[in-house]
């Protein structure tokens, strides 16, 4: 499957990443894969990984624009970002 | 319903009369105004960036607005909102409502404020005398969307 | 605080810009403006006219702005209120709040409408193709205001 | 005791005055006088002014600039409005 991922804000900035194209093989960790999983997968890069996104950073994730929880499945094609809580207004 | 993001500032007389001539049943336009503060949590800020998810951002604007239709009665409403490098004092954001009556336009323009703040994604990055950093979330912005659900 | 009784027509983005730039730690402006609508209860209304009581209306007017200070935490309040002829989609009122927050804004301007629509002198004089009346007060401006008060 | 009157509005329209001035003897009643006996001594003066003031319409009183209830009590010098409820906004 492949997923495009996008990072903002602090996550961005720490990261060195604003997008990648994710492909993974179509297995069985692919087919339920959620935002969960996916930041536990990403987690695994390094420290710095682990820190931003399984760390005192609460991290929100949004799949194809939309607002979604840690348990939200995600699909070939799909649009996933991650970032801080929002602090716009 | 209108939304927009820019880096442009905006002109908010002029705003609010094209929402007031554009139906004469029109009776109450409610706005507010966000503009950068020249302190925050004591620091001297002298920049402010926003960014923003290109793409989501409008979406979910769109859509709190859209949530504020069912909610209450009112006309139209518009959302601007700046990106990009501000300063003290420059404006941020305008969100206006028009209606027949007051108190829905009042009630639609603070939900769209409450959940602008909580969940549109922008983030800001202030510039002080200590440098550079990302603004954290407030508490008090999400008991603000709290009492709209419960 | 600033109250204003006056034939002449305002500038809201004027007003708005004022209040804003006054103090460089403003984060917030809430504005309500008010206009003649050309439709009431189904009549068409050509024209409308404000009577005052001169004298007591700054004072009343001033007075409400006072008690909202005393409730809520913002630095300024505006009120500007039309008297005179009046057509269809004029302005007729205008009530613009400044303060570091938005909620004790908002809470601020709404707080200020309800009471000028219950306690300052105006009475309002309508024409429509039925010949003119006086407007009669409403049940909702009583209840709106009673809910500040319990 | 002396006291200017002001009426607004409906009462001024109907009533055709829009101010006076009202001297009353200095007795029991001037010294007693509050709003709802003066709306009752000036309703005696016809049956529109006992229509406008005691009628169905709500008529609200103000002394010296201050909106004040039924019992509120005017003494010498005072200047008294009487109007409908208020529509402004």
């Amino acid at each position: 499957m492949k997923i495009k991922i996008f990072y903002f804000a602090r996550l961005k900035e720490t990261l060195k990443f604003s997008t990648e194209d994710l492909e993974l093989p179509d297995d069985a960790f692919a087919q339920a894969l959620t935002i969960l999983k996916l930041k536990a997968f990403l987690a695994k890069r390094s420290d710095v990984w682990q820190q931003m996104l399984l760390g005192k950073l609460k991290v929100r994730g949004a799949i194809n624009h939309e607002l979604v929880d840690d348990n939200a499945p995600i699909v070939d094609g799909d649009e996933v970002a991650f970032f801080p809580p929002v602090t716009g207004g | 319903m209108t939304v927009r993001v820019q880096t442009e500032d905006f002109d908010v007389g002029f705003e609010v009369n094209q929402l007031r001539n554009a139906r004469r049943d029109t009776g109450a336009i409610v706005s507010f105004v966000g503009q950068v503060r020249d302190l925050n949590d004591g620091d001297t800020v002298t920049q402010l960036t926003l960014e923003h998810y290109p793409g989501m951002t409008e979406k979910a604007l769109e859509a709190i607005a859209q949530q504020a239709k069912t909610r209450w009665d009112f006309f139209d409403a518009l959302i601007i909102h700046r990106i990009g490098s501000l300063k003290p004092t420059d404006q941020i954001v305008l969100v206006a409502v028009s209606g027949a009556h007051r108190g829905e336009a009042f009630k639609a323009c603070e939900f769209i404020m409450d959940f602008l703040k909580t969940e549109a994604p922008f983030w800001k990055k202030e510039v002080t005398q200590d440098g550079e950093h990302w603004l954290e979330a407030k508490q008090s912005d999400d008991d603000a969307r709290e009492r709209w659900v419960k």
